[in-house]
């Protein structure tokens, strides 16, 4: 509110969190995750309100991959929406007045109708490479008229915004836009929504342009007076590689927000360039060491028990990671407050499990039948700084309990795929994105999931798990969630768990209205960067416009 | 002449044929298979072994290899290196988008290593065991005992320390404006080129001391010419013709210079294409970039032997 | 090895005929340095050259003939060769003393020199017409626009057919006795006053050597020029030269006109050549008669006399006093003590 | 024995005396020194560095891997010449073992490369013909890939680790530089001995190991010092890329690359120690590599051709 | 095997080659075609007989050493037959090359180049002796070799030496004992003294004599220079580009050269000895370069520089004609067949000929 009148116009360089990754595709019928962030022309029915993060109430950092609380979502393409039971099902009263960008050879500018909406979700899900089961829960798909789109379901789906309304895989696209060949659809150039931009220019291996959107639906009040989105003209995602390049280009001025620095960094950063606001957050992964339970030794638990107590996380969390970070923070995440329980809350035998005692370990692991313990291998991925740091700690302190790690360093591309490969080891370091409170516990945990690196399989808890999402009553379901959870980490103990890292975003002090926000939910960062606006005047003064 | 290049060219298939069966099968050969991979970025996925069996064959990896390059091959030869398996995009398109600027960055880190090297070079054999010669050795060695990554990072980093100041975001075409795309490329390619240039030096001092005890050379000075006509007339261009062998050995080294350098510059050329392709396992990309390359070193060596005919008037065309 | 010997023989050069005398040296001395001791290619060395002569300096190989060449227009390859001493005096001039500029000058226009491979004594890579003009070029000797012409005809002159193309032909191009004539065309180009040809036909065969070593005694002679004839082939200095220097071990050990030498010998190792010779006209089914032993090792040559251990007349002072060069008489002169007569 | 001839060899002190004054390796030292000042520098770092590697354990006794985490990245001080790192380790110990991991690598590696190198090109060289003609044209096939785009593909395959770099940069040098090993092979088929040896019915092997083989070596060792260096900097570049040797094994390229990188800002030393000490052996190894060459190539005895003859006198003037 | 009765028959020839030719591929071309043969022998025959020495002259590049390589079956024959002790050895099998690899031995030109300078004398000159296993124990092995050095009059001492430390002349003796080692019936000396100075050459070619005498040897003996030709050889073989010009005794070579090419040769020898008298039989006949054995010129391969070319030189090849017992030469001058076809009155080779007598 305090905020000088908004200067138009102007070009925003960030550098993503994902800013060493090019857009794997912009053909979301093929249903990699890692398109959305970079489709800043597509939206989704539903979205999280921003009014919560920290430019209002302050309740939400938005940086949540993929999570949002029920409470905290507004409608996008949907104006409103209202659940009804008998039959379950959502109705989604669409905006009226929402336009198609307009794409040479692909499709005219018109009205965004709810038939689009339904054949968007089902082009999507007849694709050859969609993921079997994710849209099951919806029994049909019904249009009464051009602006409402009911979602029928055969059955109650606790994640069901995050499925149809808000996540990954949800970006409206045009039905013109299906109908295109593969090859066709793979060209960014083709690419139609109703976002606040269009894709103006794709450099792979260097940037991503997105040029305004003037047709664009939705506008902003500042000061009392209200604004067409977007604020700024441009934004540019900058792709590099090279983390010191990154640093520089942050500190030179070239780019004006980087999402992602590693806390070593700050400290340099805050004295080259003093003017950099900073944001910290901690990430919204877990780490921890996957053990395979389905082998020996990690098949007892009390082997698995005493390889938490034999690592000093405490001893970590402040050397290693110079404090820059939390414990437990696994499978659910410190921020979803009304789900984490924190350490103290947790039975002392969990709590046990972040005590440093490797004279405990060594008489677990002498109960388990290991009394001079044994060696295993610990697959480490080198694109990890932390990782690779942390392992020759680990090493240390299995030492000390007479376990001999080899660690085995892995390529991302051999790292990735030998999750659950024939060739993967007992120990597997590896951060994994928390998610939200269902796709954790099931990705994780549950029998044969591919994100299930420990190999862990209870009937009882597939059982539960299963049912928690099938429960309509958000109270009860999120008391189930939240006892799989302490179970996971009280009794199965599938893990090794870690201290999570800190991670820091900065931006320059003319990058306006901007909170450090990252993603509302599952990516789609539009809402945040079509906010931006840039004071040119400061940036002059500073010296830094080019 | 005409007729010496076709018989070059020709001679080039069964390499070329080779070189592609390697850049074929090798990649293929890599673990950590791409449908895992794929998989395995689903977090929905449960790896059902249907679900992989639908996924292979949609790549159209469920062929026996031999197969699999028979119809890559056919492709090939029209001009159609397939497509991206995670993108779906023509890897001929992926890969002419990138090649400018690899093709920029080495020829300039080239001319930048000649010019650095040639002159050094001749100088410290003119000079041999003097104090400039062990300058110029010393210099080179150095420059070679640099890794590339830690010169290019500090070059980086600390003007960005210092003055604030970091390599442009825009990468202008050369065609558009050569001055500003110079300036992007000049970094890179000084420090690529630097390290490059030692070898060149090396090379050039050793042909240089090699020609200059030749018969002929004696034959210059008694002629009563002066040192630098000797040098520059009568060694210079004798000296030449294993230092372009040389170049024609350089442009791999060179390659592999780019993969590092584009990393730390932020230039988008084939080899941040190939890192990226072989750590998402994209098959096709990979080997399209491994032809491609493989292409360029065989035509520079090629034109390195048509060089020959200019300095080495004993190779002729016409036979 | 021992310098102060060397005064002797200086004192003892011809002091006649000064006018006649083109080139002098005296008491020239070049070494090579290895890294086995220092090599005393040139070792205490004094002749003259007369204006209009031949002469022919022979001598096995290795025996200090091409350095001796060398060393007079100062090719030595250095490092390792260092001339450490002597005179050099072309026209009065030391050139050894001369600076660097100055005996550039001289080279190729007052002295020109043919060397002993003409395979490898071209530039590979420059057209002949090129390397033929560089000569006229840097010395000036004829206008800019004369020099092709001359070219043109100095190939002529050395009887190469078709000169006009013969000039754009690479060396590779030629064989080996066009290219031998390339060489002569090129060290006559600025009609020098010395030519120094050696071993100028080494490398070819007989037919051809006999066509290139009239050709240039024809020249010279024609031109009023001396020549330098390094060799060692007995054979073609007993037809060409006027005056002999026989060479043995870095040193002249005889001198005298082709008649004394062939002739009448006086130095045991002359004879020696003289009799390990197959010659045409000996009586069939005869055995030769070799020098015994093999040449010295020029970085630890033996005391005294270097040819004593090999010398069949050697007395015991050969092997601690070194005889020098004395006058026999008007042109002849030796370095023995023995007194060989002409029957031995 | 009726030989008429004067026993010419009992002319005795005509033939060159022997020289056994020096033992050949003493007389090339001192070459080396003479005539290569640098190279005999090169030689020197060449020796620290095999005398570190080989006595690691007893200079820096505490080992690589002694974590501390309290002790973590200290500024060097007299307690640690070179600091420490981000888990305490000591800098120094970790360069110190680093050069013995380095050490084993680039030898290792290089031997393997020089033993393929030797095997391809003995083959092709010596025997010709059509085996000459395959291996030649897979050689080309290979030679068309640039050898770090191999090389990542190839670690792709393996997977990092030691043994892993040591295989495949052995396997890539070694078989670009059969080339140079078969040019070797040729030149030395052309000595008359060899033509000697086989018209008098000498064996392939025997011509090989006798004949061929010595010829080969001066070569060998040149390219084994040079490939010495060259693998020493692949490994880093690979580390670079995160294909090189995993910790906490203490690779110079990796401790330059990952942690050097990593903490650029708050421990500089972690990145200029390890540089240096790169740097510095990979200079030395050339060095000494050039002046082998210069000294071992017969071609370049004798000095230059510069036929600038500035007269030096000593006696006369 | 066909071993004849002819090799106890000891007036048989040792040698006899006849119709040999050796063309070399020139650059081969891109499907295995050669772009230009070489055609260094083209058509030789000549035989040795037990115990003499055949001299085999020629300019340079002329296919001498080429002969003597294809008659020690080290290259490959394009044409022709060799017969060696009365056994065709044109193609041999891997036994009979073995046998011939000990009874053939080759003495090389460049003293220093054939010579492994790694190796030391004992070895080299023992290694025919280890290839085809002739001494069982180390004792009879170096008694072998310094048997051998006392026969090339070096001494025994030398043997733990290496060829660096030999003079030009000594390394030339290591190499013919190298060549006795194996107790060889022929010895192809290929210009085994024209790398050697007057002074040494004497003593090699006084040893060469000495060993056959002693050892009842038979050479052939492959040199340019006439001179020496003429001390050592019975019989002299004279080739120009490739072919066989004439064939004769010494005798009658140097007394009554038939060909001008061997005309032209003898005329250019210099000869050492200042007299004009001496110097005014000195007469190099023929102007011009040899031409190349690629493109040998059609017809006669002299007649470019021969002074009594007529057109039927240009157009056919001689063919050899005996002109006498044992002295044939190829040349339509001397054929009496062709004599109306040749327009020149009077050869003039006798005149020649007695210049140089
Ligand atoms: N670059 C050099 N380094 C060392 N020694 C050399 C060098 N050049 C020549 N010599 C030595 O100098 C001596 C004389 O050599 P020079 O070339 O003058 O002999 P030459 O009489 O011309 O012999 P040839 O008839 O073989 O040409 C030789 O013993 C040779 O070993
Ligand atoms: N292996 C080969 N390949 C191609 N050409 C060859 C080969 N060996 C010899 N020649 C050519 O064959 C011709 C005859 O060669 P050869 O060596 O027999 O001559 P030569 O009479 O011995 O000569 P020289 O007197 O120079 O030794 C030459 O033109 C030579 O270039
Ligand atoms: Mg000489
Ligand atoms: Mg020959």
């Amino acid at each position: 509110a305090e905020e000088a009148t908004p200067q138009l116009g102007g070009t925003v360089n960030i550098s993503t969190m994902y800013r060493t990754l090019d857009a794997t595709t912009w053909d979301l019928q093929n249903w990699t995750w890692k398109g959305n962030h970079d489709n800043l022309q597509l939206e989704s029915l539903l979205r999280g309100d921003l009014q919560y993060g920290p430019r209002g109430k302050n309740e939400n950092s938005f940086v949540e991959q993929a999570y949002i609380p029920y409470n905290q979502l507004e409608g996008s393409l949907a104006e409103s929406w209202e659940v009804k039971e008998d039959p379950m099902r959502v109705i989604f009263h669409l905006r009226k007045g929402v336009q198609w960008q307009e794409v040479p050879g692909v499709m005219k500018k018109r009205e965004l109708v709810a038939n689009d909406v339904i054949t968007s979700f089902q082009s999507r899900g007849e694709s050859p490479r969609a993921i079997p089961t994710f849209w099951d829960f919806i029994e049909r798909w019904e249009a009464p008229d051009d602006h409402t789109v009911i979602a029928y379901f055969n059955q109650f789906h606790g994640n069901w915004p995050y499925r149809i309304a808000w996540g990954y895989y949800d970006g409206i696209s045009p039905p013109e836009w299906q109908n295109l060949s593969e090859e066709k659809r793979a060209d960014w150039r083709n690419a139609a929504g109703t976002g606040p931009y269009r894709i103006e220019k794709i450099e792979t291996g260097r940037q991503q342009v997105y040029a305004k959107n003037d047709d664009y639906w939705d506008s902003v009040t500042l000061n009392g007076k209200e604004y067409p989105l977007p604020l700024n003209d441009k934004v540019v995602y900058h792709i590099i590689k090279d983390e010191a390049s990154a640093v520089a280009a942050l500190s030179s001025g070239r780019i004006d927000i980087m999402e992602a620095i590693r806390w070593q960094l700050v400290d340099q950063l805050k004295k080259t360039a003093p003017e950099l606001q900073f944001r910290k957050n901690l990430s919204t992964n877990g780490t921890y060491i996957a053990l395979r339970t389905d082998q020996k030794p990690f098949n007892d638990v009390r082997v698995r028990r005493a390889l938490n107590i034999a690592v000093d996380q405490k001893a970590i969390l402040s050397s290693l990671l110079n404090g820059e970070g939390e414990l437990l923070n696994y499978p659910f995440a410190q921020r979803w407050t009304e789900f984490y329980t924190p350490l103290d809350q947790l039975s002392p035998e969990a709590r046990e499990l972040f005590e440093y005692d490797p004279e405990k370990a060594k008489k677990l692991l002498a109960e388990a039948g290991y009394p001079k313990g044994f060696s295993f291998d610990l697959q480490v991925c080198s694109c990890s700084p932390y990782h690779m740091d942390v392992a020759p700690m680990l090493q240390a302190y299995y030492q000390q309990v007479g376990v001999k790690v080899n660690i085995k360093t892995m390529e991302y591309g051999a790292f990735r795929s030998n999750m659950r490969g024939k060739t993967q080891a007992g120990g597997y370091l590896m951060n994994n994105g928390s998610g939200n409170p269902i796709q954790v516990l099931r990705k994780s945990f549950r029998t044969d999931q591919t994100w299930n690196a420990s190999w862990y399989s209870n009937e009882e808890f597939d059982r539960k798990i299963d049912a928690a999402i099938k429960e309509p009553d958000t109270e009860k379901r999120n008391a189930m969630l939240k006892e799989l959870n302490d179970f996971i980490i009280e009794e199965a103990v599938p893990h090794v768990w870690l201290p999570t890292e800190m991670g820091y975003s900065a931006w320059w002090p003319w990058v306006k209205n901007y909170y450090g926000e990252q993603r509302i939910g599952a990516v789609k960062p539009n809402a945040i960067y079509s906010r931006i606006w840039i004071d040119q005047k400061m940036k002059e003064s500073m010296g830094k416009a080019r | 002449m005409g007729f010496y290049v076709l018989r070059r060219l020709l001679a080039l298939i069964p390499t070329l044929f080779i070189a592609s069966v390697i850049a074929f099968t090798v990649v293929r050969l890599v673990p950590g298979d791409v449908l895992d991979l794929m998989l395995s970025e689903n977090v929905y996925s449960s790896g059902a072994p249907e679900d992989r069996a639908q996924l292979e064959q949609a790549l159209g990896l469920d062929k026996p290899l031999y197969q699999q390059y028979l119809h890559w091959a056919g492709d090939a030869l029209q001009g159609d290196l397939g497509e991206s398996l995670w993108r779906n995009t023509p890897v001929t398109g992926e890969i002419a988008a990138r090649l400018d600027v690899t093709l920029e960055l080495g020829i300039l880190a080239l001319l930048i290593a000649l010019a650095i090297g040639l002159p050094i070079g001749i100088f410290a054999a003119v000079r041999q065991e003097t104090l400039g010669d062990h300058i110029g050795r010393t210099f080179s060695i150095l420059a070679l005992a640099m890794p590339n990554f830690w010169l290019g990072t500090l070059v980086v980093i600390l003007p960005a320390l210092w003055w604030g100041w970091s390599p442009p975001n825009e990468l202008v075409p050369f065609f558009e404006n050569p001055l500003e795309n110079l300036k992007t490329f000049l970094l890179p390619s000084l420090i690529l080129g630097t390290s490059l240039s030692a070898v060149i030096m090396r090379m050039t001092r050793t042909m240089m001391l090699e020609v200059l005890r030749q018969d002929y050379i004696r034959t210059a000075w008694a002629k009563g010419l002066r040192e630098r006509r000797v040098v520059l007339m009568h060694a210079v261009k004798n000296a030449m013709i294993p230092v372009i062998t040389l170049v024609g050995i350089l442009v791999p080294i060179l390659f592999g210079g780019t993969v590092i350098i584009e990393q730390i510059f932020r230039l988008p050329g084939l080899g941040q294409l190939l890192l990226e392709a072989v750590s998402t396992r994209d098959y096709p990309v990979i080997t399209g970039v491994f032809l491609v390359t493989g292409v360029v070193v065989m035509l520079v060596n090629l034109l390195v032997d048509l060089c020959y005919g200019y300095l080495d008037p004993k190779v002729r065309y016409d036979r | 090895m021992s310098t102060e010997t060397s005064t002797a023989t200086a004192t003892a050069a011809p002091r006649t005929e000064p006018a006649a005398t083109l080139l002098r040296v005296e008491n020239l001395h070049t070494v090579f340095e290895k890294d086995d001791g220092v090599v005393h290619a040139v070792n205490d060395v004094s002749f003259d050259v007369r204006r209009g002569e031949v002469l022919a300096i022979v001598g096995e190989s290795g025996s200090g003939k091409s350095i001796t060449a060398m060393s007079l227009l100062r090719l030595i390859p250095s490092p390792p060769g260092q001339i450490i001493g002597g005179r050099v005096l072309f026209d009065g001039q030391d050139l050894l003393d001369l600076p660097d500029d100055a005996i550039r000058q001289l080279r190729g226009r007052d002295i020109s020199m043919i060397f002993q491979e003409p395979m490898t004594s071209l530039n590979p890579s420059l057209r002949i017409g090129r390397q033929l003009a560089e000569p006229l070029r840097v010395h000036g000797s004829v206008p800019k626009d004369k020099v092709r012409e001359r070219c043109i005809e100095l190939l002529r002159q050395v009887r190469i057919g078709d000169p006009e193309k013969r000039l754009d032909a690479y060396p590779h191009e030629l064989s080996g006795g066009m290219r031998q004539r390339v060489m002569i065309a090129m060290g006559l180009a600025c009609l020098p006053r010395l030519i120094i040809a050696d071993e100028p036909t080494t490398a070819l065969d007989v037919t051809v050597q006999a066509q290139i070593l009239e050709l240039l005694r024809d020249i010279t002679r024609s031109s009023q020029s001396s020549m330098m004839l390094i060799t060692h082939d007995l054979g073609v200095v007993a037809r060409y030269a006027d005056r002999i220097n026989v060479m043995y071990a870095g040193r002249i050990v005889e001198r005298g006109t082709a008649h004394d030498i062939f002739h009448r010998p006086r130095h045991p190792y002359t004879v020696g050549l003289m009799e390990s010779m197959p010659r045409l006209n000996d009586a069939l089914g005869n055995r030769l008669t070799p020098i015994p032993g093999s040449p010295p090792d020029l970085s630890d040559p033996p005391s005294g006399c270097p040819f004593h251990p090999r010398c069949r007349f050697a007395q015991p002072r050969c092997k601690q006093e070194r005889p020098p060069l004395e006058r026999l008489d008007e042109e002849h002169w030796k370095a023995c003590w023995v007194n060989l007569d002409d029957t031995h | 024995m009726s030989l008429s001839i004067q026993t010419p060899a009992a002319a005795a002190p005509a033939t060159p005396p022997r020289r056994r004054a020096h033992p050949k390796t003493l007389r090339f030292l001192r070459r080396l020194c003479k005539e290569r000042p640098l190279g005999a520098l090169g030689a020197m770092i060449c020796l620290v560095l095999l005398l570190t590697g080989l006595f690691a354990d007893v200079i820096a006794p505490e080992g690589f891997n002694a974590i501390n985490p309290i002790e973590r990245l200290k500024a060097p001080s007299a307690e640690h010449w070179l600091g420490t790192d981000q888990l305490g380790r000591d800098v120094f110990a970790r360069i110190v073992h680093g050069a013995q991991l380095s050490v084993i690598v680039a030898f290792a590696a290089t031997t393997l490369s020089i033993v393929i190198s030797a095997l391809l090109g003995i083959l092709s060289g010596y025997f010709g013909g059509r085996l000459d003609m395959i291996i030649q044209r897979l050689v080309d096939g290979w030679m068309c890939f640039p050898d770090l785009i191999l090389l990542i593909v190839a670690v792709a395959v393996l997977g990092p680790g030691t043994w892993q770099v040591i295989l495949i940069l052995g396997l890539l040098f070694g078989i670009s530089g059969s080339r140079i090993i078969r040019g070797a092979v040729l030149s030395a088929k052309q000595n008359v001995y060899v033509h000697a040896a086989q018209s008098m019915g000498a064996s392939s092997p025997r011509i090989l190991l006798k004949h061929i083989l010595p010829n080969v070596m001066a070569p060998l060792i040149v390219l084994y010092t040079t490939r010495l260096a060259a693998v020493i900097l692949a490994e880093s570049g690979l580390s670079f890329l995160g294909l090189g040797i995993p910790p906490p094994e203490p690779s110079w390229g990796g401790m330059l690359s990952l942690d050097g990188r990593s903490y650029m800002f708050q421990a500089p030393w972690l990145a200029i120690a390890p540089g240096i000490a790169l740097t510095v052996a990979v200079f030395g190894i050339n060095m000494f590599g050039d002046a082998l060459r210069d000294l071992l190539d017969p071609r370049m005895r004798g000095g230059g051709g510069r036929y600038l003859a500035r007269v030096k006198r000593t006696i006369g003037s | 095997m066909t071993h004849t009765d002819s090799h106890t028959d000891v007036t048989a020839p040792l040698l006899q080659v006849s119709g040999l030719k050796v063309h070399f591929p020139l650059r081969p071309g891109l499907f295995g075609k050669p772009a230009a043969m070489v055609k260094a022998v083209d058509g030789v025959d000549f035989t040795v007989h037990r115990g003499e020495t055949l001299g085999l002259v020629g300019e340079s590049g002329c296919g001498k050493s080429t002969t003597g390589l294809a008659v020690l079956r080290m290259t490959p024959l394009t044409e022709g037959r060799i017969v060696f002790d009365g056994e065709d050895i044109s193609h041999p099998d891997a036994a009979t090359t073995k046998r011939l690899r000990r009874k053939m031995q080759m003495v090389y030109q460049d003293p220093f180049g054939a010579l492994n300078p790694r190796m030391r004398v004992l070895d080299i000159i023992g290694e025919p002796l280890r290839v085809h296993r002739l001494t069982r124990t180390r004792a009879e092995y170096r008694e072998r070799v310094m048997d051998l050095l006392d026969r090339v009059g070096l001494k025994a001492e030398m043997a733990d030496r290496y060829p660096h430390e030999f003079s030009g002349g000594q390394r030339q003796r290591i190499g013919i004992a190298r060549a006795l080692a194996a107790d060889p019936s022929l010895i192809i000396c290929d210009e085994p003294v024209s790398a050697l100075d007057v002074s040494i050459q004497a003593q090699v070619i006084n040893l060469l004599e000495d060993l056959q005498r002693d050892l009842g040897l038979t050479y052939l003996f492959v040199a340019h220079d006439l001179a020496v030709v003429r001390h050592l050889c019975h019989r002299i073989v004279v080739m120009y580009l490739g072919r066989v010009v004439e064939v004769a005794d010494r005798e009658r070579l140097y007394q009554a050269p038939r060909h001008p090419y061997t005309q032209a040769l003898l005329g250019a020898i210099p000869i050492a000895d200042p007299d004009p008298e001496v110097q005014a039989r000195f007469n190099p006949s023929v102007d011009g370069e040899v031409p190349s054995p690629i493109d040998p010129p059609p017809g006669c391969p002299f007649h470019p520089r021969c002074p009594h070319a007529t057109d039927l030189c240009r157009r056919e090849a001689p063919r050899p004609i005996d002109v006498e017992d044992g002295h044939s030469v190829a040349c339509h001058l001397h054929d009496p067949s062709r004599a109306a076809e040749m327009n020149h009155s009077e050869p003039s080779y006798q005149e020649q000929a007695r210049n140089i007598a």
